[in-house]
């Protein structure tokens, strides 16, 4: 794994997204703050809702939505992207930063041609002759894996399987060598085998054209064996962040021992039941004034449901983006004891 | 696939057959429709009439008068009108069939290109004012009824303002052969497609905006755009060409059924000799052999035009394909 | 230079127009006026109506015969004596064989009124039963050397010129096929023969090459060489063509919304002439409520026969009237018992008599259905007279139907029709024609979709007296007038219809044409109009 | 923990050699009218008190064989015996008696429930339609049933006059596990009933589940893809692949030493959240994807993706055959 | 979704919720408002007829006479030009009291026949859809449920009936039934009964209302909760019944404005083609057919049953629009190129 730079390639401050509707004003995305150097990937957790799409998107201005209010900065590459017109845009999009989406099957165009998409986005960032869009293209998807790549160059996209169409996917993404790569949950819709297997094509890929990832999912597991850092998000704020190490080692934020808690174990003794977050997320239209996860905690107290906490280190001092980091209350001596307490009396 | 092909050969025979039937029974039940009184001519002797019944054959079973009227149009075509004797059907039919096919083609020239401006400027410029004057504008394209509009536009460039530059160049009702003057074909056609093709105009462009709105909320349009292709690139290339099945799949039916006798109103009301105006008539005088030809006619294009449909809808839409 | 166009001038191109063709061709079959004045320029019979203009229409001439024949036999047989020379079209010179085929071949086809016209030749009734086999022997007799055809009659028949000179009775080659020729023309003897016909574009009519005058009042030579009647264009645009010179003449009636700009704009192209022929509501004396002489009385009385003018084009274009035979006729004694102030002329609806006889009746309050035909004089007509019979104190309701199939629904006894719009125009000016055919009990069939006799009127005493002014018609003309006029006032008073009025023809030809001629029998004599 | 020993006299139900096929594709299609082996030669038993569990990626069948078992789709052939009675071929009308004691929760909680009805009606609807012991329930009786139920799932009696859509997935998925207990099943099929949930919430259902079984004594047959969920349900697990099961056995057992390679496979791919501790399990990724079962390859299905398969594979079909401790596997050359 | 559930007992059901969300469509209300000043206009018609115009609608009048401006006129006047030929009737006078729009050739007021037209129109269009929609309910669940040979047969029926170009099956029909009515068994309608076009439009109409049921009960019969009503052994009328109407019903109702617009135009090209309502009755079509023949003369009798009609139906479309995106926003509606 090459060493990550040090210097952000993309930094994010503040990031608020908020949609004007019938209920009053949405926000799904509250003060998300992170950093991606070159190389590195990050992964994003969270359940459904928790805002991790909208974020992703609103980097590149890709909501398409006329109530939304996208506020914050993000830097590429020290350049502001926010405010940016649909043009401006145009070149940062596909060529420095790429996307890969949820759902294979509805990603791609259904009435062209796979390798037509692939060259369509050659051409438009690059001056490739037609053929030599095409050598590029079948190349590409040589890389993800597909087997014979000149035949499924000439597929529709209804023809290829749920896993080909994935790697036809990261194959489009990674035509321009992007210096970013953001997947929104790539493997949701696979089966387990074909996880593995593009999971293992992200990282191999990562390797040959050095592109830093930004991994959402909601599988903890899929982030635990993927990523090199890790943000988790509630009711779209971050919740906790840190190395990967850090963060499955020592979680120090009750949702995420939660989450971590709530996945029956694959191997060892079976517990008799799990170790459930109890209740329901909150819905983003009327969010608890103090700590958004408060109602569910079970180590909440007074102090919770009033003041919201703000993402802090373990260390004092002002906060180092890629330190480890929660957004709670709770002093950092009482987490431990706090957790057993949590996961064993729901055991009982 | 060719037992495909026969089924739907089949089915298609099916349904014609049933639509002959039913305009059979429809006509024998009207009262008044048997043609022998007419035939044999007013102050009849009871004779004369019962020879003509005779000679007619409207005296043989209902099965037979059936069969008798089948065979004559499709086995030998000798098929000949009860009202105008001696006159056959089928090259009636045929001599109805380039003007309907000019006014039909001509109108969906004029329909498919305004439709399809109209969804794009309209789904381009969604919720501002120029996609709802467009939708008003389409919505009352819908609500005109074509031979109002056609009269009031006959009331104007016939009469009205006829004899003001605008449109002293308009012809007098009526069908002039592309053969016998291409430009005075051409000049007589062009209200009469402008003003068929606003009804189709006005849904054609109110579904294609649905359609090109409905796909812009698709993932693969999400894509597009991340892709970095610019806007008009991400229309055109694809919510458009996605967009367009639902349109050709319209059209097709659309087309199928205004060949087939469905602009009826239309050339009644512009005095265009085609086979709508074939059918009208023969109906006014309750002309059965005229009647079940063009019924038939008609029926066979909305049929065909299905079938057709499901065809190209494979053939632009690869999922469906091979599905 | 050229002859104005008031001067005769021979040549030219006339071109008459028409919403749509008449049907078959077949002279012997078609029953049209339309194509009966077409006919009467292409072919001929042995006697003819003299090509006059209006009531002098009604004379008969000598045709293909040299003279009209003296009655033998107790006015049972006529020998027609054939003039020599003359051509069909095709060059075949015409010969007495040619003139009993025509006549056994109106059977063979079962032309329409082979029944009613000439049922009373001997040997007819055999060829009415089996058309097929018919040889009408006995019945008309050819002698080719001799060059003479004798017609036997069953019965003496004042009518019977006037029925050999309908075109139903012209004369065709002898081998003309047994059945309708639909849209073939056959050759003719007349001076112009028909070159093609298409039911939906054109009929196209040329200058026989085989013609010789022989008679100018039958068959007189014609000006222009060509004619082409174009069919399709709707009665609006064939005005504005006409109105342009592209056009000279049309068929149809004038459409009503134009004829305030005609008659100020073109009065010199317009022709008014009156005819023999009466608008008239059927009233089915059947049936309840019109089975009561005075509900029948009551509906004559209550119509405003002023309003119906109206609807008609006004009194320019149609004279009220009260009774069946129309002015030019033999026997026409002016007669309005259903007005205000009865005697001979109709002048005012009277509304409280015609309620104090409903009343009478005892029929107030039925359920009446008045049927009207899908044109817009039907349908105008059908309105008002619907609010009448509602003022009367009926339920009444309207029922619109095509063209084509109005008169034959209303012919149908089976359908029960109380009380319905028609029209008669004569086919021969004989009072026979309106009196006989549509009041005798001979014209009702029970239970037939051609009974003429649509009042369904059989009166015994009615009946006797119309033999008896037949059969004195045939030796006595003017005491069978006198008949035919206490005749005409007796139907009146019965009123199984109620008459409106007689209708005037409006013909709008172009500038450029003239010699305009209105035949009371042919009506526009096409052939004796002259184009610049 | 349930009885789970074979040795109880008579299986709750019993697949013998089940299948099902379905006809697809438009006659018009390039392909024409296909046959889909969704289930190929199933067998195996339920037993009374223990939870069956049925785990397979997607499309290899799982919905169907769940939807043949309760009998919602006609079977092609083979057998189906509940409670030691054939009911492979009964009509609907004779089915209807056994409805109460047979019942199926499905996969996506919103679209099991017909969105036009209230949450207390839906749950009420087995009540009003089956007669109690005493004949049919009063409405009195089937309100105080429908809160006991709305109580034992977890709902509050005040939700039972929402909707569907105004409850989150997990809520809805309670609805309809109270709908099908309402008659005192003895078997629950459950068709993925969690695959729709957030893990947090999945967690709460399958606890649900778990105390469910112990207060009622229901038995289940519990299908999931998701390999840990069905280790912590389940006494049993079966795998499926493209419409034929491939191993079966006690759940510890089979994963801790899996006798087929696709089972093998599948284990190993689950990504566990867990980045140091104990050395995880060497991964076998797979090559491919799986086949359609449109046209599946022949001999052994899995072939085309086994890494130890043979020219034996390529040809002969494996059965389920036996091994030790009650499990069964269908495959040439087991892994142990 | 998450839902944040709110405490409580009973919330507004879906219905509720539709309807709130078309209270919240501007165009909606503005099609609202159209249509009910439209239908209050027309429910007026013998107010206006009798208290301000005086006009008889139903009655000739082509001898009477009108005071206006203080002159005394004929209603229809005779020309006096030329030969004298020809007749002409009143204009519009633009004075509610008398002609506001003008008379028709039979001397009627174009006003108060316009407002009692509208009635007409209305209630065929109404007879129709409600024709239509029950039928083509019944059959296309009856078809969609129980498939296979019922399936088979209806639909083979429905597309004869789609196949047949609808203007000519609806004048076939008309020409059948125009001359003695409608008598099948104890069903008698009239020749001159507004209900025989209505019966008329509603059959030939009925694929389009049978076709997207029959679909839509077809997946419903797939659908999950259906399956789970088997399951619990609901009896098979009862799952039409709550399972299957409930949910066909908001397709039903969103083809509601838009069948009534459909309708209202066939209604009145069928009365154009004089084969719709009868005379002396009116409706929008059979002013527009008499105002023809005074197309050039007196447009007005023409123009105004027109406008009429655009305004009345393009409120129905707008309507239709903002119910199905309240109600069911995957609902289609096939408007097939028939009324060219
Ligand atoms: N166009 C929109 N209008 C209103 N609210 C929206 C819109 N798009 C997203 N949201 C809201 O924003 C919140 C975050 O959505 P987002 O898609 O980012 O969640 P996610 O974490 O990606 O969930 P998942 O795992 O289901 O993809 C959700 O509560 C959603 O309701
Ligand atoms: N009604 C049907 N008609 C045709 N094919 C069907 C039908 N139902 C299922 N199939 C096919 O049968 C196969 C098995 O489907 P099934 O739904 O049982 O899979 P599954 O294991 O439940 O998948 P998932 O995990 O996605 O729910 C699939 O290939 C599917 O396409
Ligand atoms: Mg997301
Ligand atoms: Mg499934």
């Amino acid at each position: 794994m090459p060493e990550p730079s040090l210097e952000p390639l993309l930094s994010v401050r503040d990031l608020r997204v908020s949609f004007r509707s019938a209920q009053g004003r949405v926000r799904a995305v509250d003060g998300v703050s992170f950093e991606l150097s070159a190389g590195e990937i990050l992964g994003v957790v969270g359940e459904s809702g928790s805002g991790k799409s909208v974020t992703l998107m609103s980097l590149l201005g890709l909501i398409d939505n006329p109530n939304v209010e996208i506020e914050g900065s993000v830097r590429f590459r020290g350049r502001e992207l926010i405010g940016l017109s649909a043009g401006e845009l145009q070149s940062v999009r596909g060529r420095e930063i790429a996307y890969v989406f949820q759902d294979p099957m509805t990603a791609l165009t259904p009435v062209w041609r796979v390798g037509w998409q692939i060259v369509e986005q050659l051409r438009a960032h690059t001056d490739l002759s037609q053929a030599a869009a095409r050598a590029r293209a079948i190349e590409l998807l040589a890389a993800v894996g597909m087997p014979s790549p000149a035949q499924q160059f000439e597929r529709y996209p209804h023809e290829l399987s749920g896993g080909m169409r994935q790697r036809a996917v990261i194959a489009m993404a990674l035509s321009c060598n992007p210096a970013v790569l953001i997947a929104d949950e790539p493997t949701t819709a696979l089966d387990v085998t074909v996880q593995a297997q593009i999971l293992g094509l992200i990282h191999r890929l990562r390797e040959q054209f050095g592109s830093a990832v930004l991994l959402v999912t909601h599988d903890m597991g899929v982030v635990a064996e993927t990523a090199d850092r890790v943000m988790v998000m509630y009711a779209g704020r971050v919740v906790e962040q840190g190395s990967a190490a850090e963060l499955f080692d020592t979680p120090w934020h009750p949702y995420t021992w939660g989450l971590l808690g709530s996945i029956p174990p694959l191997d060892g003794p079976r517990p008799r039941r799990l170790p459930a977050i109890a209740g329901l997320p909150p819905a983003l239209s009327a969010l608890p004034p103090g700590c958004a996860f408060a109602p569910r905690c079970a180590a909440a107290h007074a102090a919770c449901t009033q003041q919201r906490p703000l993402l802090q280190a373990g260390a004092p001092g002002p906060l180092a983006p890629r330190a480890h980091a929660a957004a709670c209350l709770l002093p950092a001596d009482e987490r431990a004891p706090a957790r057993e307490r949590c996961t064993s009396s729901l055991d009982a | 696939m060719t037992l495909a092909i026969l089924r739907r050969l089949g089915q298609m025979l099916f349904v014609m057959a049933g639509i002959s039937i039913l305009t059979f029974a429809i006509f024998f039940a009207t009262p008044g429709a048997d043609p022998s009184a007419r035939i044999a001519g007013r102050n009849a002797s009871p004779e004369t009439l019962a020879a003509v019944r005779h000679d007619f054959g409207f005296d043989q079973p209902m099965a037979v008068q059936y069969g008798l009227l089948m065979k004559r149009l499709f086995i030998t075509g000798e098929l000949t009108s009860f009202v105008n004797r001696g006159e056959q059907v089928l090259p009636e039919i045929a001599a109805a069939m380039p003007v309907t096919l000019s006014l039909v083609g001509g109108a969906a020239l004029l329909w498919l290109l305004g439709s399809v401006l109209m969804g794009l400027v309209a789904a381009a410029h969604r919720g501002r004012w120029p996609d709802k004057l467009l939708m008003v504008l389409g919505l009352v394209g819908i609500s005109m009824p074509v031979y109002w509009l056609g009269s009031v536009v006959n009331l104007v460039t016939q009469s009205r303002w006829h004899d003001t530059w605008l449109f002293s160049w308009v012809p007098p009702l009526g069908y002039v052969p592309f053969s016998q003057s291409p430009l005075g074909w051409l000049l007589c056609l062009v209200f009469p497609c402008l003003t068929l093709s606003v009804l189709y105009m006005g849904l054609y462009g109110r579904v294609l905006r649905a359609a090109l709105i409905e796909a812009g909320q698709e993932d693969y349009i999400r894509t597009a755009r991340a892709k970095g292709l610019s806007p008009r690139r991400v229309l055109l290339a694809h919510a458009l060409r996605t967009s367009l099945i639902s349109v050709v799949t319209l059209f097709g039916l659309d087309f199928g059924a205004l060949v087939g006798g469905g602009a009826l109103l239309t050339e009644v009301v512009f005095g265009l000799p085609g086979i709508g105006k074939l059918t009208y008539d023969s109906l006014q005088t309750l002309d059965l052999p005229v009647i079940m030809a063009t019924v038939m006619y008609a029926s066979f294009f909305v049929v065909a035009a299905n079938a057709l449909v499901d065809v190209a809808y494979a053939f632009i839409d690869p999922r469906v394909r091979d599905a | 230079g050229s002859p104005g166009p008031n001067d005769p001038h021979r040549g030219g191109k006339l071109r008459l127009m028409s919403t749509a063709g008449a049907g078959t061709i077949d002279p012997h079959i078609n029953y049209t006026l339309q194509f009966a004045q077409i006919f009467q320029g292409v072919y001929d019979g042995l006697v003819a109506f003299k090509k006059a203009p209006d009531a002098q229409a009604f004379t008969i001439v000598p045709d293909l015969a040299e003279a009209l024949p003296a009655p033998e036999n107790g006015g049972k047989r006529y020998v027609f004596k054939l003039r020599r020379g003359i051509k069909f079209s095709d060059g075949r010179e015409l010969t007495a064989n040619d003139v009993a085929a025509s006549f056994r071949r109106i059977f063979k086809v079962s032309g329409p009124t082979a029944g009613s016209f000439y049922n009373g030749i001997v040997g007819a009734d055999a060829c009415l039963k089996t058309p097929a086999s018919c040889t009408l022997a006995g019945g008309v007799v050819a002698d080719a050397k001799a060059g003479t055809v004798t017609l036997n009659l069953v019965a003496p028949d004042a009518e019977i010129f006037y029925k050999l000179a309908v075109p139903h009775a012209f004369i065709v080659p002898a081998d003309a096929p047994a059945k309708d020729v639909g849209v073939n023309p056959l050759p003719g003897t007349g001076a112009y023969k028909i070159v093609s016909y298409d039911p939906k574009k054109q009929l196209k009519l040329l200058r026989n090459p085989q013609f010789k005058p022989w008679s100018d009042e039958a068959q007189p030579d014609g000006y222009v060489d060509e004619v082409d009647y174009d069919f399709g264009l709707n009665d609006e645009d064939q005005v504005t063509a006409i109105a342009n010179g592209q056009g000279d003449w049309m068929f149809n009636p004038l459409p009503a919304d134009r004829l305030g700009e005609l008659s100020s704009k073109y009065a010199k192209q317009l022709h008014v002439s009156p005819l023999t022929a009466m608008f008239y509501l059927p009233m089915n004396t059947r049936i309840a409520p019109f089975n009561n002489l005075q509900a029948r009385q009551a509906v004559n009385l209550a119509i405003d026969r002023n309003a119906l003018v109206k609807i008609y084009g006004g009194s320019n274009l149609a004279t009220a009237s009260c009774q069946v035979l129309p002015p030019q006729f033999a026997g026409y004694e002016a007669y309005c018992p259903y007005t205000k102030n009865p005697g001979s002329k109709w002048t005012a609806p009277d509304l409280a008599r015609a309620k104090d006889l409903v009343k009478a009746s005892g029929t107030a309050g039925q359920k009446v259905t008045l049927l009207t035909e899908d044109t817009a004089v039907g349908k105008q007509i059908g309105t008002y007279v619907l609010s009448v019979l509602n003022d009367l104190g009926y339920q009444a309701s309207l029922k619109v139907l095509a063209l084509g199939v109005e008169f034959t629904y209303i012919q149908n006894t089976q359908n029960k029709v109380q009380i319905s719009y028609s029209n008669w125009y004569q086919d021969y000016p004989a009072p026979s024609n309106f009196l006989n055919v549509l009041f005798s009990c001979g014209s009702f069939h029970e239970g037939s979709d051609a009974s003429i006799n649509i009042s369904g009127l059989c009166d015994k005493g009615l009946d006797a007296d119309l033999n008896k002014a037949m059969s004195v018609g045939v030796t006595d003309p003017a005491a069978a007038a006198k008949l035919w006029a206490a005749i005409d006032r007796k139907v009146t008073d019965l009123a199984p219809v109620a008459v409106m009025f007689n209708p005037k023809q409006l013909d709008f030809v172009s500038k450029r044409v003239g010699g305009y001629q209105f035949s009371g029998q042919f009506y526009f004599l096409w052939n004796q109009a002259w184009v610049r | 923990m349930p009885d789970t020993s074979p040795a109880a006299a008579v299986p709750l139900l019993e697949a013998l050699h089940l299948r099902k096929q379905f006809s697809v594709g438009s006659a018009l299609s390039r392909a024409g009218r296909q046959t889909v082996q969704a289930v190929d030669d199933v067998s195996f038993q339920v037993w009374p008190g223990e939870t069956l569990g049925l785990v397979g990626e997607s499309g290899c069948g799982k919905s169907t064989l769940a939807r043949c078992l309760v009998r919602l789709h006609g079977i092609t052939a083979g057998a189906l015996r509940f409670e030691g009675r054939d009911i492979t071929h009964l009509g609907s009308a004779a089915l209807r008696p056994l409805r109460p004691r047979l019942q199926m929760v499905f996969q996506d909680p919103s679209t099991s429930l017909n969105p036009r009805r209230r949450v207390g009606d839906l749950i009420a609807e087995p009540l009003r339609v089956h007669p109690g012991p005493q004949g049919s329930r009063s409405a009195g009786e089937v309100q105080a049933r429908v809160r006991e139920l709305a109580e034992l799932v977890g709902l509050r009696p005040e939700q039972l006059q929402r909707f569907p859509h105004e409850f989150s997935g997990g809520q809805r998925q309670r609805i309809g596990i109270a709908r099908a207990l309402a008659l005192n099943p003895r078997l629950v099929v459950a068709d993925e009933p969690v695959s729709a949930l957030d893990v947090s919430v999945q967690a709460q259902v399958i606890n649900l589940l778990a105390d469910l079984q112990e207060r009622l004594g229901l038995t289940y047959l519990f299908i999931a893809h998701d390999l840990s969920v069905v280790r912590q349900v389940s006494s049993r697990t079966a795998v499926m692949y493209l419409g034929s099961i491939v191993e079966i056995g006690p759940t510890d057992a089979l994963y801790a030493q899996p006798a087929h390679p696709y089972t093998a496979a599948l284990i190993s791919s689950v990504p566990v959240p867990r980045v140091s501790g104990a050395a995880r399990r060497p991964r076998i990724l797979l090559q491919g994807d799986p086949p359609s079962p449109l046209n599946p390859p022949p001999g052994c299905r899995f072939h085309p993706r086994c890494p130890a398969a043979t020219e034996r594979c390529r040809t002969e079909r494996p059965m389920l055959q036996g091994l030790s401790g009650g499990r069964q596997v269908a495959c040439h050359f087991p892994l142990n | 979704m998450q839902a944040d559930v709110p405490a409580g007992g009973m919330t507004p059901g879906l219905w509720r919720v539709a309807l709130a969300r078309l209270l919240a469509d501007r165009s909606a209300l503005v099609a609202g408002a159209l249509l009910l000043l439209v239908l209050l206009a027309c429910a007026a018609a013998p107010l206006y007829a009798e208290r301000m115009a005086h006009a008889d609608p139903f009655r000739s009048n082509i001898s009477g006479q009108v005071m206006l401006d203080g002159q005394l006129r004929d209603v229809i006047e005779a020309s006096t030009e030329g030969l004298g030929l020809g007749q002409t009737p009143i204009g519009p006078t633009w004075q509610p009291s008398a002609y506001l729009l003008g008379a028709d050739n039979q001397g009627r007021d174009v006003a108060a026949r316009l407002l009692y037209g509208g009635r007409a129109s209305l209630l065929i269009a109404c007879g129709a859809t409600l024709l239509s929609l029950s039928l083509g309910a019944l059959l296309g669940i009856v078809a969609g449920y129980f498939g296979g040979v019922v399936d088979w047969l209806l639909s083979r029926v429905l597309d004869v009936l789609w196949a047949f170009p609808v203007y000519l099956l609806a004048i076939s029909l008309s020409i059948v039934t125009i001359g003695s009515g409608l008598h099948l068994g104890p069903l008698r309608i009239e020749a001159d009964s507004l209900w025989l076009p209505a019966l008329i439009i509603g059959l030939v109409y009925l694929p389009y209302v049978a076709r997207p049921v029959r679909a839509q009960a077809l997946a419903l019969r797939r659908s999950d909760f259906v399956h789970a009503a088997i399951g619990l052994g609901v009896p098979t009328h009862r799952i039409l019944r709550v399972d299957i109407l409930p949910n066909v019903a908001t397709t039903l109702i969103v083809f509601v404005p838009l069948m009534m617009a459909l309708n209202m135009l066939t209604e009145s090209a069928l009365s154009f083609l004089s084969i719709g309502v009868q005379a002396p009755n009116a409706s929008w079509g059979t002013i527009i057919q008499d105002g023809l023949s005074l197309l050039y003369t007196r447009p007005m009798v023409a123009l105004a049953p027109g406008v009429a009609i655009v305004i009345t139906v393009v409120a129905l479309n707008l309507l239709g629009d903002a119910l199905r995106d309240a109600l069911d926003p995957r609902a289609t509606f096939r408007v097939k190129g028939g009324g060219a």
